[in-house]
């Protein structure tokens, strides 16, 4: 039911879309977060971006962020998908899919997941630009984000 | 023995991704080995980042986490993925 | 930017996905909804379902809510479809799709045009179950959905 | 003369999706139009239903939205699309 991929290569949006559902007639929403290479960004032009990560850590925080999604929301198929290496502007970078019964579960879990993906996983942007190569920077805006889910806890 | 692993930023910086650090009587905590670190002075002082994050045997932690002889502990920048 | 879709014919989540960044490099986010027939719904086995609804207003319906989505939130795509007629359990009968610059817009909006499409456009799904055809009700979690949208207005 | 349609249940309870009315003196809402019809008795009773919702030309609307001749006016329940 969970489905974890951090890769270099390449991947389809629509295709991986697609495979959420995948027959199973108890799910009724699906909702699907694609993150895209920008060519702007924080007033730099993008030429190319570059994600290293920490292999071994990396898989295991993102099937620990599908799991906690799993035990507060009643989720019939999570999917994350992270790209790693050189990427280019226009490329998808991250796909998460969240799957329910009802819309409302596969919205928050999809949402929480990019939250906590934002701030729990080991990933670094490494942005090049016209004036050179920089490391992007946390943003404290998606350490807010993130800690939304905290207050939920109980309620959820 | 410990292994100390920097990424990103951290890594360039240092010029390293990865120390083996002969361990220390009175190591009680991650904060004790990056305080190791920092009074080595330049560049390691870059790990006075009061937005550092770090990890223990690739398990995301804070700093007052318990460290023993044999970890693998890990200090990087704040993740910027997604 | 809006495209609103009603129709009998089958569509294709992944393809829709995928369309909706076509190559926008301002695109940092993408977030899509799909609905599918469920199998199961209130103690119902469901063997198909038929949708009726306001042809005319049905499609200026759509539209008002993907432009009341747009000024809400800085979007840079936003497309609707809904199907109509008769259709199978495990089919696809609805897709928004949402695209921002940023993630939380883009959740966001998206999630905003699906409860007002749930609460402000004309559609009757009709269920054909073993005991025969009955009318879904309209669902009081559905206002409350949308309801907390208004609460949002000046905010947002 | 207005023209008032019917969907979902509301159309197979009465049996028909769309009426000609003749403007009646001293209607100012949709609600006076529905009381009309409600007046009529069995079916029509079937519109006193508190989830009704209507339209006015295409618009989603209130009961107490004004309606003037000419208009088109659709009843029906509750809406479950998505």
């Amino acid at each position: 039911m969970i489905t974890v991929q951090v890769q270099e290569a390449p991947f389809d949006p629509g295709q991986l879309t697609n495979s959420v559902h995948a027959g199973n007639q108890a799910i009724g929403a699906v909702v699907c977060f694609t993150g895209y290479v920008r060519d702007f960004n924080l007033q730099h032009s993008v030429q190319g971006l570059f994600l290293e990560h920490f292999p071994g850590m990396t898989e295991k925080s993102l099937e620990r962020i599908a799991e906690e999604a799993s035990q507060r929301w009643p989720l019939l198929a999570v999917h994350i998908l992270h790209r790693v290496g050189q990427l280019e502007p226009g490329e998808p970078i991250v796909f998460v899919a969240a799957a329910s019964a009802h819309r409302e579960e596969a919205f928050n879990a999809c949402a929480f997941i990019m939250d906590y993906l934002k701030t729990r996983a080991p990933f670094w942007k490494k942005e090049q630009t016209s004036t050179g190569s920089r490391w992007v920077e946390g943003r404290p805006s998606d350490q807010q984000a993130a800690a939304r889910w905290a207050d939920d806890a109980e309620s959820s | 023995m410990i292994t100390v692993l920097f990424f990103a930023r951290y890594k360039e910086e240092l010029q390293t991704d990865k120390l083996q650090l002969d361990w220390q009587e009175g190591w009680q905590s991650l904060e004790d080995v990056r305080a190791h670190l920092i009074q080595r002075g330049t560049p390691w002082t870059t790990l006075e980042d009061p937005s550092l994050m770090c990890a223990r045997n690739q398990e995301m932690c804070s700093l007052d986490t318990a460290v023993r002889a044999g970890d693998e502990v890990a200090f990087f920048p704040m993740v910027t993925g997604g």
